[in-house]
């Protein structure tokens, strides 16, 4: 378990648990609290999950890149209140060459964002409040690519 | 899963985020007098105050993990409706 | 310039430096000294440079990514002494989106191994030493995975 | 570049690691007597001892970027010779 903490997320200790003397390569992607979203201007965002079940697929996610490629995966995500630029999420992928490093990473990324039940309440800068719904962001925004993926 | 046993049974329905606040609920119990579908348990929720915003094709969990709308849900098994996901 | 180091080089550090609210995805890579190459034991290495084209051609692959994509990147080479594993390389990569993030970080480290005249010279466990020449690698062992690529 | 005054001039050809190793000195001093190719210096830097352990397709920079065989070399360009690379 351990996929979900409420504490701050650093990418060197992520790095550190998957390195090793014959795991040369290490991939790494952290996503940041971003300043705006959709066009307007976020001041602050709490994250909630359905813990069991995001615990769950965190590991079977980790489970199935360790499977595909020859690596290690470290992954966390944070929840409860974020400001500006504090770390949301952070996996990092160890491997003997770097191909694999990438491919994991990547992967590990894809299917949290796809398959873990994580939700994001954004506080815009006028005050008001609104639950993300990047389905609907797609829809609405198509036109406007900052609209269509967190980051 | 087994059966358990005959007759009624509460299905407990978890709610998250959006759905949760507009159901005013973190959950609801569904009264099944036999085994339901996960798309059937879905109606039974819609049918609350609050519950046409869910939509008919939104994410269903059972025992944490997705599940068609055409699975069964019997006695004992977790169902949560999930919102858009948003993680990441 | 700054692209090469002589002191420990940090993954934290680099993805600070590019971080910012609205780069919001941060990829990143580190290459640790492996603990063996071409299936032998390395006990540890060296890395030398000619340091004003070394300096030059980083601040080039960089400009080429940061003009492709809308990207920030930081990157450290570390040159001396060196211990098993040790980070070798460092590249953080901050975007609006992650895609844009990966693509110039797999983009800098590729050209950085091509193209930026760094050397390595090994101690192998029993003692002998020997500069790394990843071309006759590639060409002697051609069935050896390992020994095609340093990670 | 300028092509500076007539006559014979100068050109300090750098070498590195397993060259340098080879080679027992981390440059050497080519003569010319006029502009040269890229080429022609790689060619005396091989005449000395120790140098036909160049390959003849070594990559060789001036003034910090690689050049090719067939650029000129003049009066106070930088040159030197890269063995193969191993950095990252």
């Amino acid at each position: 378990m351990g996929f979900l903490t409420r504490a701050p997320i650093g990418v060197a200790e992520l790095v550190a648990a998957v390195s090793a003397p014959e795991r040369g390569g290490v991939a790494s992607f952290v996503g940041l609290v971003r300043d705006h979203h959709g066009g307007r201007p976020v001041r602050a965002l709490e994250y909630t999950a359905y813990e069991p079940m995001a615990e769950s697929i965190c590991a079977e996610i980790v489970g199935e890149a360790e499977a595909r490629w020859p690596v290690r995966i470290a992954l966390r995500h944070r929840l409860g209140p974020l400001g500006i630029g504090d770390v949301a999420v952070g996996i990092a992928a160890a491997a003997g060459h770097r191909d694999e490093a990438f491919a994991a990473c990547r992967y590990a990324i894809e299917e949290l964002k796809r398959r873990v039940p994580i939700w994001k309440r954004e506080t815009f800068a006028d005050g008001t409040e609104e639950w993300v719904d990047p389905t609907r962001m797609a829809a609405a925004n198509s036109e406007e690519r900052e609209g269509m993926a967190p980051w | 899963m087994a059966a358990g046993p005959p007759g009624p049974f509460t299905i407990r329905v978890q709610l998250f985020a959006r759905y949760a606040e507009l159901l005013g609920a973190d959950h609801l119990d569904v009264v099944a007098e036999g085994p339901l579908t996960v798309g059937e348990v879905l109606s039974r929720v819609r049918a609350f105050p609050g519950g046409r915003t869910i939509g008919v094709g939104t994410l269903v969990a059972v025992n944490l993990r997705q599940a068609p709308l055409s699975a069964a849900v019997t006695r004992g098994d977790e169902v949560a409706i999930l919102p858009p996901l948003a993680g990441g």
